[in-house]
């Protein structure tokens, strides 16, 4: 016992050790595993909204292909490759902080932030166009190709807007972290021994970009329009 | 080694010069802790506000309810009343209460940890709580609500006129508040138990909490995405259940009670946590079949999410699929079954004290019981056409939550009050106190069994003449049962100032809980503690007692 | 009202009153005597064992484990049975009768609206003959509602645009209660009503008084107010289908896709018409979504119910 | 001492470096799988046009999750929090599915 009590004295005080975890391999675990969790209550909130996108999908499927040929699939495209690229620069900033490398660290940093924010602009441009389209659910809601699927486009459009606003916040909100991360990694913050911020916001960025690899396909690419 | 720690239960801890409540002062010092104990008291003051709340929406129906027609309050403020009393009792009270409260106290301590592993993150759970109350009370206060608590749409989305919005905004903030408390305590259990402290070695309590803490984390999002849908809609006045785009209303039904049946397990779940701890407690004994007990904690949190639809027999499901919700909800049973069996061979040759937490859990295993075995009414598909939507289920779930939930909530706070205050609550008027609830709860809720099969409907403000006698005995029975409410608050909020002293293991009970002080330090333990007997083991602690002779 | 001074039950006024009593007394005497039981023993065992000087240390004793696998297996059965018990008597209330007497209801904000074959209506109440099976089509105009016969032990949620059917059959004449039962806003509890269940002599003689037609031939009527006749002729030259003998068969849809036409298909392909439009024909019928009620809806539908097979291959209800 | 309770814990932040080359490769199978993806949906491959979008999409996810989110190199525990959220969603889907697949089901 005595044996443990002296264990307990040999901390390295590292400035960033809490108070209430014994040594920094614990408060890792522990903080990863917090951001493992908050991203499984979030794989449940958007698979909530999939799970009802899914049902309408197989109850309409001529609404929901013919709704999904109205996006811009260019844009949609552009932007899939575009989260991508700025997922590997995250990831590549996560490897520079653990190799203990300020400046590809910020370098990597600022690159996944300017490709998110092409992404938000690009987005912002699809709504623009889909709002003035007047493809935005609600009273000005117009469309008249098929105006028997009128009521069911609708319907998909809701998700439309629904399914890329709440990614689209997600996305916002990782910019804002980023630019949290990022002064923490100018002040040299994050090292080999100490990253964990870096990785969570990792964590959280590649989750962001995994719900888009399934948006895309389900939003912008669904096979079986037969112009009657 | 075991006999020098367990020796240290009856001795450590007599310093109680500095502890978490006197260690700082000022009203910033409490609003700004990351104490996990200082928290516990903030949920415990602002839930308590709450559950008061919510007893008055409770008592204003019932005195309506006294009388066949409508006319002490207008249809419109009963159905708000209702709709307000389901709302704050659920989000408010029943999901935080003993998780938030008694959990938040005693995790840490249970495991040997100095604090939960996210300290900022669990104030912020409380500030999420009270930001949800508060927008909950500028709802009540300009208005209300009257859509019922489960918003069922299409009525919530087109044709209620009242705050719908700002209600399901409070529920999602709430739901926030809870998948935070979920997630700080898993991490907590995983990665911050005591040195020796195996999961075989950890009370029941932290085993329910546990699994409450996984049916929190894993349901309440979908809740969230519901709720976001159904304002959606409500704010833009088309969207996704929206019949007349050829959404569908069932699905909202579905969504929502993926949450809102596991929710009633975060609300039953840490009710049976304190159950076995108190019985172990009060029987010195440890709790029969310890691991099935455990497991069916587990075995609860995962069933419960299998069972859903069984809320929904009549609205209009497939005939195929309620058979295999029907099929499943019979055995979500099971394991609350092994639950109640294996307390009930706890107290075989055992040493009973019938002190006031114990009366609280004796009450508790009965009226659960009842509250169960009704659900088997439910879960009968054939019996469900008759008697869903009546008054059966509404007595069926408040023996749940009220005989199950506030008994078991209620035990834990004079169980573990001592440890909170450091001071004993006067027995008497605690074991009467007691005994008000149980009679009081039981002439309230057993007559509505038989309104219900009788075909009296829920969430009706004028009734038929021939259901009054029953409903005359229901609210004579509230009334009993809200003395037997008002007491506690009393002598707890007096024991503060005029309690006896209770020292660090009044009970004479077995847990890391109680070998540090009362009230704990703000470091819960001077040291680490180490653990290495089994949870519940009072023939070891007994042992160590007659040797130290220190009885 | 026979009610008696307390009762227990509502009186068994259907068929399948007696069957859900019968389970409802078995679960009482199962739970109720589960329930004692716990409640005995924890009270027994908390008195017998109570803490004494002589026992203030539990006795080291562990019950054999084999009540463990007791606990779970002996509830698990009993579950078994009851799920089948249960199981039986739902799809008994599922399964309509085919010689049903075709009634259909409306619910709306907040009254019950009926609606004989005959064309008799009524509101917030409804005429029933004794010892028939009756089936009722039920739809809901703006929120959820729930028709609920206590008496006759059934309730079914009354949603908006879907049909959905009940079925019961009363076995005493007699006065009953109709409730709402989900909740449907201010008036809910308002939205109530009685059951009539009359002799069948009784019945015809109701039935008779006052009506502007039967509902299939208000349909009729209403069908060639909308033209429809004019594209649904009863050969095979118009632009849509022909409707005669059409109710209950399966439709080819123009893509390959086979439903079939039952009450909800009927209802949707005259508010969409285009979302499943039969195989061979364009989609050029128009709209009818907002401009026939669900009452003439419900008269429509009768009318090419009565068109449909079952009105030449079967023969008259017994 | 310090570190020996724990009984899954190593006491230095677990600090496995992918290496750039695995980055990379994978970025590219994205890129690929996207280009892919499209293409896809402008072919028609009868009833596989779903499940082709379907496949694709999770082949994406699942590389994305074991390589940039490390969990192949993570502990059991991160294992099953991530199984667990899929298995639950997969719960609600299913059970759903199951009311609205078989509501057409005649009753005999």
């Amino acid at each position: 016992m005595s044996d443990i009590a002296a264990g307990n004295e040999h901390h390295h005080h590292h400035p960033f050790l809490q108070h209430h975890f014994e040594d920094l391999g614990q408060q890792h675990e522990a903080s990863t595993l917090g951001m493992w969790m908050f991203l499984c209550t979030e794989i449940l909130f958007f698979g909530g909204i999939l799970c009802a996108y899914w049902i309408y999908r197989v109850m309409y499927p001529e609404a929901w292909a013919l709704a999904a040929h109205q996006q811009n699939t260019l844009y949609g495209g552009i932007n899939t490759i575009v989260l991508i690229i700025s997922s590997l620069t995250m990831a590549l900033a996560v490897r520079a902080a653990q190799l203990g490398s300020r400046t590809w660290q910020l370098i990597m940093l600022f690159a996944t932030l300017i490709f998110g924010s092409i992404f938000l602009v690009v987005k912002g441009i699809e709504y623009s166009m889909h709002w003035h389209e007047g493809l935005f659910p609600g009273s000005h809601f117009t469309w008249h190709e098929h105006p028997a699927l009128a009521n069911k486009v609708q319907l998909f459009m809701c998700f439309y807007w629904g399914m890329t606003g709440l990614h689209a916040l997600h996305m916002v909100i990782g910019a804002g972290l980023l630019l949290w991360i990022i002064g923490r990694s100018w002040r040299n913050d994050f090292g080999p021994e100490y990253y964990a911020p870096v990785e969570i916001m990792g964590l959280y960025w590649h989750f962001v970009d995994i719900v888009w690899i399934f948006l895309f396909p389900f939003l912008y690419l669904i096979h079986g329009v037969h112009h009657g | 080694m075991t006999t020098a720690t367990l020796h240290d239960v009856r001795l450590s801890g007599a310093s109680t010069s500095r502890n978490y409540i006197n260690d700082e002062y000022g009203a910033l010092s409490w609003l700004l802790t990351k104490d996990h104990k200082r928290i516990a008291i903030l949920y415990l003051l602002s839930i308590s506000v709450l559950f008061v709340l919510g007893g008055f929406f409770a008592m204003m129906m019932r005195i309506e309810l006294l009388t066949p027609a409508g006319d002490l309050l207008t249809s419109d403020t009963y159905n708000k009343f209702f709709t307000l009393h389901g709302v704050v009792m659920i989000f408010f009270f029943l999901i935080p209460a003993i998780p938030a409260v008694l959990g938040n106290f005693l995790l840490p301590i249970q495991l040997g940890a100095k604090d939960l592993a996210f300290p900022k993150i669990n104030l912020l759970s409380w500030y999420l709580y009270m930001a949800a109350a508060i927008i909950g009370l500028v709802v009540i206060v300009t208005g209300g609500v009257d859509t019922g608590w489960t918003f069922y749409t299409p009525f919530s989305t087109q044709y209620s006129n009242t705050h719908v919005f700002g209600t399901t905004f409070a529920a999602f903030i709430a739901g926030f508040s809870s998948i935070l408390t979920g997630l700080n305590f898993i991490v907590t259990i995983h990665r911050m138990r005591a040195p020796g402290l195996t999961w075989y070695r950890l009370p029941l309590f932290v085993w329910a909490l546990y699994a409450t803490s996984v049916v929190m984390l894993l349901a309440t999002p979908v809740l969230a995405i519901t709720l976001t849908m159904l304002m959606v809609e409500r704010t833009i006045g088309v969207g996704f259940f929206d019949p007349s785009l050829g959404g569908d209303p069932l699905l909202y039904q579905h969504m929502f009670w993926f949450y809102s049946h596991p929710a009633v397990y975060i609300m039953i779940l840490p009710a049976m946590g304190v159950a076995s701890d108190v019985v172990a407690a009060f029987t010195r004994k440890k709790i029969f079949g310890y691991r099935f007990v455990a497991f069916s904690s587990l075995a609860i949190a995962f069933l419960g999410f299998l069972v859903w639809a069984h809320h929904m027999f009549v609205a209009g499901i497939s005939v195929y699929s309620a058979l295999i919700f029907a099929f499943l909800s019979f055995f979500v049973a099971v394991p609350s079954a092994i639950k109640v069996f294996n307390w009930t061979a706890t107290l075989y040759r055992a040493s009973v004290s019938w002190q006031t937490p114990m009366l609280y859990i004796l009450g508790f295993i009965g009226l659960f019981t009842i509250g169960g075995v009704t659900g088997l009414f439910l879960a009968s598909l054939g019996l469900d056409i008759h008697v869903t939507d009546t008054y059966f289920v509404v007595a069926h779930f408040h023996y749940v939550m009220v005989g199950g939930t506030v008994m078991a909530y209620l035990a834990g706070i004079h169980y573990w009050w001592p440890k909170i205050t450091g001071r004993m609550y006067p027995e008497w008027w605690a074991r009467l106190a007691a005994l008000l609830v149980f009679v009081g709860f039981n002439l309230t809720f057993f007559p509505q069994f038989i309104l219900g099969y009788l075909g009296m409907p829920r969430r009706y403000h004028a009734y038929a003449p021939e259901f009054q006698v029953l409903n005359v005995l229901s609210t004579a029975g509230a009334s009993v049962l809200a003395v037997g409410y008002v007491l506690p608050i009393i002598y707890l909020v007096w024991s503060i100032w005029f309690g006896r002293p209770a020292g660090p293991n009044p009970w004479g009970a077995v847990g890391l809980e109680w070998t540090t002080a009362s009230p704990p330090p703000k470091e819960n333990f001077h040291e680490t503690p180490v653990v290495t007997w089994d949870a519940y083991d009072y023939p070891a602690m007994m042992k160590a007692m007659g040797e130290t002779q220190n009885v | 009202m026979m009610v008696a001074d307390f009762p227990l039950w509502p009186d068994q006024a259907s068929s399948f009153a007696k069957d859900v009593d019968n389970l409802y007394i078995f679960l009482i005497i199962l739970c109720g005597a589960v329930s004692v039981g716990v409640f005995l023993t924890i009270f027994y065992f908390a008195i017998k064992f109570r803490r004494r000087p002589d026992n203030e240390i539990a006795q080291d004793y562990e019950p054999p484990k084999l009540l463990e696998v007791m606990w779970i297996a002996v509830p698990s059965v009993i579950f078994m049975g009851l799920f089948v018990w249960g199981s039986w008597l739902y799809f008994h209330l599922a399964r309509v009768p085919d010689d049903a007497l075709d009634i259909y209801a409306t619910g709306k904000q907040w009254m019950w609206k009926f609606q004989h074959p005959s064309g008799q209506r009524e509101i917030n109440a409804l005429h029933v003959p004794v010892n028939r099976p009756v089936k009722i089509t039920m739809a809901s105009e703006d929120v959820i509602h729930s028709l609920f016969f206590p008496y006759f032990r059934t309730k079914a949620d009354v949603l908006p645009n879907r049909y959905r059917t009940m079925w019961f059959q009363a076995t005493k004449t007699g006065r009953y209660h109709i409730f709402c039962a989900e909740y449907c806003g201010t008036l809910h509890s308002g939205m109530i009503g009685w059951v009539e269940v009359m002799e069948p002599a009784d019945y015809q003689k109701w039935l008779a008084g006052g009506t502007e037609g039967s509902m299939a031939s208000q349909g009729e009527q209403l069908f060639q107010k909308y033209a429809c006749n004019t594209c649904h002729t009863n050969d095979a030259t118009g632009r849509g289908p022909v409707l005669a003998g059409l109710y209950g068969k399966d439709i080819t849809l123009s893509n390959d896709t086979v439903v079939k036409a039952d009450d909800n298909y009927i209802r949707e392909s005259i508010l969409n018409p285009q979302a499943k439009t039969a195989k061979g024909f364009q989609p050029i019928m128009p709209t009818f979504q907002g401009q026939v009620s669900e009452d003439d809806l419900m008269k429509l539908l009768a009318y090419v119910k009565s068109i449909g097979p079952a009105a030449t291959t079967k023969g008259t209800p017994q | 001492m310090a570190d020996t309770h724990h009984e899954q814990l190593e006491h230095a932040p677990h600090s496995h470096v992918t290496g750039l080359g695995v980055y990379f490769a994978v970025f590219f199978a994205l890129a690929i799988g996207t280009l892919l993806t499209w293409y896809a949906s402008t072919i028609d491959l009868g009833m596989w046009n779903t499940p082709v979008a379907l496949i694709i999409a999770t082949i994406k996810a699942v590389l994305v999750i074991l390589f940039f989110m490390h969990v192949i190199h993570s502990t059991r525990l991160t294992w099953v929090v991530v199984v667990a959220s899929f298995l639950w969603l997969g719960v609600l889907f299913v059970l759903t599915f199951a009311d609205y697949l078989t509501r057409g089901w005649a009753m005999k």
